[in-house]
């Protein structure tokens, strides 16, 4: 409510609901050109064009394929379970969606600046899994019954470290508050927690290899948290056809489409807002402000998004036990000793 | 190998063949790309291309040679005699026409592309061309007929064979009972095998 | 389809351009389902790929007939499978298109006189739209006869479907 | 006629098997799950009835016929042997040159056909450069199967250059219909050899590419090695041929153990599986054995190139195909392995009976064998690793 | 091993069940019993100097006499020599011993040879039809096989 003030307008009802359909703006805008984006990104990976019929380059694609997926027939299978099949696809939309609510896009526009944001955006994304774990079932498919168990196991896995990293950024800035973190990571590029906070030099010096490994960690652990290749088993097209979202169709799929790449700024964000010195900008005070700390925050995102397309347009997939292995033996015990290694150094 | 070992050559080896491959895949990123942009710009089909079949009719001599190649019976000819008043002129190769086509059809939807048509053609006059997009909405339209002669034509022709091969006939039937030598302009062995 | 379902005239402004902008969009998304039988199949993977990139028509592949527009029967339809291709059709949300690649699934093509065990033509099972001759087509012939099936589309009209 | 009344059945599900953990009693079952005909990784038309527990696999039953085109049929009633030569193209579609070629050397020794030198270059040149082809088709899919897409495009752009090559040659990108009873439809085109040398040298650093790429990544090294290990007795038991046999360490080529054509001229090595990541057999093997090949066909290719002699490549085909009464089996190592081609002629102008012995027929037969106790996402990577071509198998 | 040791060997071992053989052709081969073939095949695949281990191709054959034959190109990987063997049963009681206990590749040759030809391999674990569906009428790849109209409602002639 910060930005009600900031701008001076008084709270009604209206405005609230404005204000926090923003995020909603923002997503639609954002999954327009992230499914541009990745696209074209794996289009030129692959020496060749994609979208160049709509519009210049194609640029107008994905209006097209909303609209189209607009007109499409809205199918229930005949066995499925009608409710859970339709409900399934808002839910996980909502979830996504939710975490949005304590994401701090610039230092004017904060949701919902609750002193428990990271707390609440882990909460609110494990609604996702609810609403896939609903949609698979419901579909009575069973290729989207395992991509639904799959993906319930593997987000359940990875939320072990994206927590523990999540706790190191916490104990070096010491506040769950989102916004609260940026703002103890302004003034530059070295103030960044991924280069050690602002500490003092020696124990930023050893506290540097960890957080970049704790960083990178989880980045690694956001990735399989949003589906995405080398650990999109969910939905593996080689194996499930689409996992959990075989059986729908038009606006339902494209819901799940849409939260999958809100999903993946999602989790951009966080890692974004916790180490890489969130809406700041990287040269201290020069070309900060409301606006440009928006344009800040929303590059490190998408550059952590294109990272993402970059990964899933280059590697295999992992097997389901690989990636409980890699997640349970050598993200987690790497990140056990991060923690244990940052605390030593904050306390030293 | 001991575990611990094993364990972290693992780690090693696994993050740095995923940094060769994203080294690869980012070359790439800045490679111009290699599609030919169809249909603004298309390709150049090499000479030998084997695509639609092209009848040229007026070359045909209705020898029915294409047809007994083909391996999927997707050509149909019919043939008529012509008589000798009739003059049906020379082809390109200097064969002469003998035979009225009254149907040259080839079914483009059977026809399996192998060429095999081609070479026994002594007039040369079934090609495959380079043409390639004809895809049609209704199935019928895939079916060519190259012959040009119209209804009545046919009609005609029809009729004068059939009565120059009654005259034959009797003909045949008058040299039968008194051997005579045979009119010099009777039709000629049909249909012509060898090439002349 | 909600607003589409109202009854509307043929000859009105609003739906003449609303028709303009929904036909861009159907045919400018065509999703493709994934249907390689045989020969031509291998003609439609080159087509996908990147020398010629059936993707810069907005036709992309995927798994599922749930969530495609246009499948390619691309490829030799057996008996055996005619049921299989009917079913998938089936399955196919509205409004879905039929692309017949190759002479073999135009009318059994090279099979059709002596195949016992070869569908004659797949539009026994399913409506076809339209026809690609080729044993196997182009590439390019596939590109063509997309573009052909766009024409198709952009003639259509909401006010007729919804009678 | 006294068929077997009631057809065996394949399986019967056990619906309740007890896993004891801790003390405690776990009810689970068994499910089967049908893959195929049409899922993205069964490589056309292959259906698996996979039982499943869990996500292991308890048994893998292939169903085929999908793509059952009657080729035996066409072949015996075609007038003329020259006409089967489109439908041999069409069995193993992505490999049509060796089709061609296994149909024309039966017909050959049957006729006891000396070919012209020259032919025997220009086939040895197309055979392998169609070897390429094909395991670019099969390495690219493979890709696809384990999840990694970009491969699969970089594959079909070099297959592309092998085509054109191809289409310079006959006309034709996919189905040729080049190689006839005693020679070739076309001589070689003016300009081919210059392209197909700078073919060779382009394509060899791609190799290096791939293998980087994918071949060598670890995420793939971990997917694929150990799993779908095929054991080298299992293998010959089975009659796998090509790379499956190959990579179960099994020395065996028949372009050297059962000779035909000019390559004894050349200088090339038989790739074997050497687990060199994981066991000896497993689909890693497989893959690698292709990959290898790729690089001993570039090197045939080069040496033919370099020493094509001159002459007519229609001296020796016959005016009337018309073999004497009898019969012969004929095979070559096509990219799949062992095509046979069981001809029997009854002194007519057509086949009496043919029987095409398809590599990937056989190949697949050992599926379930190899299949049985690996993931779900083993399998599809299993069926890859066969590289079958439903065309074949169905015939 | 030569054509005509494996001729000796075969007939002194198994006697009755080696019917006629024609060794002077360009791929020799040897008619056996075919309610004998397991046998047969087992010993050949076993014995060290013959040691059969890979069966090239399983053939159906119909002769047009009211016969169906079954024919097997068996070759050795260790002694790189090739044999063919050919077994003989009447078109009315088409029985052939299976061979696939012997080689595990005879398995799907056999269906396939009782899917076209109608040949019953007796101790074949999975007797199927493997490429047509299962309700096909007839055997295709006889001689006097006639097309079925219709097949489940679909028309099967052009």
């Amino acid at each position: 409510m910060e930005l009600l003030q900031h701008i001076g307008l008084e709270q009604n009802l209206l405005t609230i609901v404005l204000v926090s359909a923003l995020p909603l703006v923002f997503i639609l805008l954002y999954a327009l050109v992230t499914l541009y984006l990745e696209m074209k990104v794996s289009a030129h990976i692959q020496d060749r064009l994609a979208y160049m019929r709509t519009g210049w380059h194609g640029v107008l694609q994905p209006f097209a394929d909303i609209l189209k997926l607009l007109q499409k027939e809205d199918t229930v299978p005949a066995a499925a379970d009608r409710f859970l099949f339709k409900l399934a696809p808002f839910v996980v939309f909502a979830g996504t969606y939710a975490g949005f609510a304590a994401i701090p896009f610039s230092s004017a526009y904060i949701g919902s600046n609750i002193n428990l944001g990271v707390f609440f955006i882990i909460a609110a994304s494990s609604l996702v899994v609810i609403g896939i774990l609903m949609g698979g079932w419901a579909s009575n498919n069973k290729w989207s019954i395992f991509g639904a168990i799959r993906s319930a196991a593997q987000m359940v896995s990875y939320e072990i470290p994206t927590a523990l990293a999540i706790l190191i950024a916490v104990m070096i800035t010491g506040s769950l508050n989102l916004q609260e973190v940026t703002q103890y990571q302004s003034g530059g590029i070295q103030n960044w927690v991924v280069f050690g906070g602002s500490l003092p030099l020696t124990q930023k010096l050893l506290i540097l290899p960890f957080t970049l490994l704790t960083f990178f960690i989880l980045f690694i652990a956001s990735i399989a948290e949003v589906n995405r290749t080398p650990f999109d088993l969910p939905e593996a097209e080689s194996e499930l056809v689409q996992g959990f979202n075989t059986e729908y169709s038009g606006m339902r799929f494209a819901m799940f489409y849409l939260a999958e790449y809100a999903n993946m700024f999602l989790v951009s964000a966080v890692a974004v807002s916790l180490f890489l010195g969130g809406w700041s900008s990287p040269f201290g005070e020069a070309l900060s402000g409301p606006l440009w700390d928006l344009f800040w925050f929303v590059a490190k995102g998408m550059f952590l998004v294109f990272v993402q397309i970059w990964i899933r347009w280059t590697l295999p997939r992992l097997r389901v036990d690989q990636l409980m292995y890699t997640s349970w033996k050598v993200l987690t015990p790497f990140l056990f000793l991060c923690v244990f290694a940052v605390g030593l150094i904050l306390v030293l | 190998m001991d575990p611990v070992r094993t364990y972290f050559r693992n780690i090693w080896l696994a993050l740095s063949s995923i940094a060769i491959g994203m080294r690869i895949t980012m070359k790439h990123l800045f490679v111009p790309s290699v599609t030919v942009q169809y249909p603004d710009v298309k390709l150049k089909l090499p000479e030998r291309a084997r695509n639609r079949l092209y009848v040229n009719i007026d070359d045909c001599i209705g020898c029915d040679q294409c047809s007994m190649a083909c391996p999927v019976d997707c050509i149909t000819i019919e043939t008529i005699k012509s008589t000798p008043d009739q003059d049906l002129g020379v082809t390109s190769t200097g064969h002469k026409k003998r035979l009225h086509v009254p149907k040259f059809d080839i079914d483009i939807a059977k026809c399996c592309y192998c060429g095999l048509c081609v070479y026994p053609c002594p007039t040369e006059c079934i090609v495959m061309t380079d043409v390639y997009e004809f895809s049609e909405f209704d199935r019928n339209n895939l079916i060519y007929n190259f012959s040009v002669m119209t209804p009545a034509e046919v009609e005609t022709a029809r009729v004068k064979a059939k009565k120059a091969e009654e005259e034959a006939a009797a003909k045949k039937a008058a040299a039968a009972a008194a051997p005579k030598p045979a009119p010099p302009a009777s039709p000629p062995p049909v249909p012509p095998t060898e090439p002349t | 389809m909600g607003i589409l379902d109202l009854r509307l005239e043929k000859s009105n402004v609003v739906v003449t351009s609303l028709d303009n902008l929904l036909n861009w969009a159907r045919l400018s998304s065509l999703w493709q389902m994934q249907f390689g039988l045989a020969c031509c199949a291998i003609e439609m993977m080159a087509a996908s790929a990147s020398n010629f990139d059936i993707m810069r028509f907005g036709v992309i592949p995927r798994a599922t007939p749930r969530q495609t527009d246009v499948m390619i029967v691309a490829g030799t339809v057996t008996i055996k499978m005619a049921s299989r291709i009917k079913r998938l059709y089936d399955q196919m949300a509205e409004p879905r298109y039929v692309l017949s690649m190759g002479s073999c699934s135009n009318c059994g093509g090279p099979y059709w006189e002596h195949g016992y065990h070869v569908l004659k033509g797949v539009d026994r099972v399913i409506p076809v739209d339209v026809y690609i001759p080729g044993c196997p087509p182009r590439p390019e012939a596939l590109l063509e006869g997309i573009m052909k099936l766009q024409e198709k589309v952009r003639q259509e009209s909401i006010a007729k479907k919804s009678a | 006629m006294d068929q077997p009344k009631a057809l065996p059945t394949n399986y019967v599900t056990q619906p309740d098997k007890i896993a004891t953990s801790k003390g405690k009693t776990v009810r689970t079952e068994e499910m089967i799950i049908n893959m195929g005909p049409q899922h993205p990784s069964t490589h056309g038309v292959l259906r698996l009835e996979i039982i499943v527990d869990g996500e292991i696999i308890v048994d893998a039953i292939p169903h085929i016929g999908y793509l059952h085109r009657c080729f035996e049929k066409h072949a015996e009633h075609m007038t003329n042997y020259q006409q089967v030569i489109p439908y041999a193209d069409r069995m193993d579609y992505v490999a049509s040159m060796n089709n061609d070629w296994a149909f024309a050397l039966a017909i050959e020794r049957m006729m006891k056909i000396e070919v012209p030198e020259r032919v025997e270059y220009i086939r040895v040149i197309m055979a392998e450069l169609q070897r390429i082809a094909s395991h670019l088709v099969a390495l690219g899919t493979y890709g696809i199967d384990a999840g990694a897409f970009t491969p699969f495009l970089y594959c079909f752009r070099d297959r592309e250059e092998i085509l054109d090559l191809f289409e310079m040659t006959c006309g034709a990108r996919l189905l040729y219909n080049y190689i006839w009873v005693g020679g070739v439809s076309h001589d070689l085109p003016q300009g081919f050899i210059e392209q197909a040398k700078e073919f060779c040298t382009y394509f060899k650093p791609k190799i290096k590419e791939f293998n980087d790429l994918l071949t060598y990544n670890e995420i793939f090294i971990k997917r694929t090695a150990h799993v779908g290990v095929l054991p080298r007795d299992v293998a010959i038991n089975y009659a796998c041929s090509g790379p499956m046999l190959r990579g179960s360490g099994v020395h065996w080529d028949l372009r050297r153990d059962d000779p035909y054509s000019v390559y004894h001229k050349f200088e090339w090595e038989v790739q074997t599986g050497k687990g060199e990541v994981g066991t000896v057999g497993d689909c890693w093997d497989r893959h690698i054995v292709r990959v290898r090949e790729m690089e001993q066909s570039v090197k045939i290719i080069e040496q033919a190139l370099a020493s094509i002699p001159e002459g007519n490549v229609q001296s020796a085909i016959p005016k009337r195909i018309r073999p004497e009464p009898g019969d012969i089996y004929v095979r070559t190592e096509t990219p799949r392995g062992e095509l046979g081609f069981y001809v029997i002629s009854d002194g007519s102008g057509s086949f009496y009976r043919v029987k095409a012995r398809g590599p990937a027929f056989v190949n697949l037969s050992v599926l379930p064998e190899i299949s049985r106790g690996a993931m779900i996402a083993d399998l599809t990577l299993i069926v890859g690793s066969v590289d079958i071509v439903l065309g074949e198998v169905d015939r | 091993m030569t054509a005509q040791e494996l001729l000796d060997t075969l007939s002194s071992r198994f006697g009755s069940a080696i019917l006629e053989s024609k060794l002077d052709v360009n791929q020799p081969w040897i008619k056996i019993d075919g309610n004998r073939a397991r046998e047969i095949c087992l010993f050949l695949r076993n014995e060290p100097s013959t040691r059969f281990d890979y069966l090239m191709c399983l053939s159906g054959v119909d002769y047009n006499d009211g016969t169906l034959g079954v024919v097997y190109h068996c070759s050795s990987m260790e002694h790189k020599h090739k044999i063919v063997l050919k077994a003989i049963c009447s078109k009315d009681n088409p029985h052939c011993q299976s061979v696939s206990a012997v080689w595990g590749t005879a398995n799907w040759h056999e269906r396939e040879a009782f899917d076209m030809f109608g040949i019953i391999f007796d101790g074949h674990p999975d007797l199927r039809r493997i490429l047509l569906p299962d309700d096909w009428e007839g055997h295709p790849l006889r001689k006097d096989y006639k097309v079925q109209e219709f097949y489940r409602g679909i028309r099967v002639p052009y």
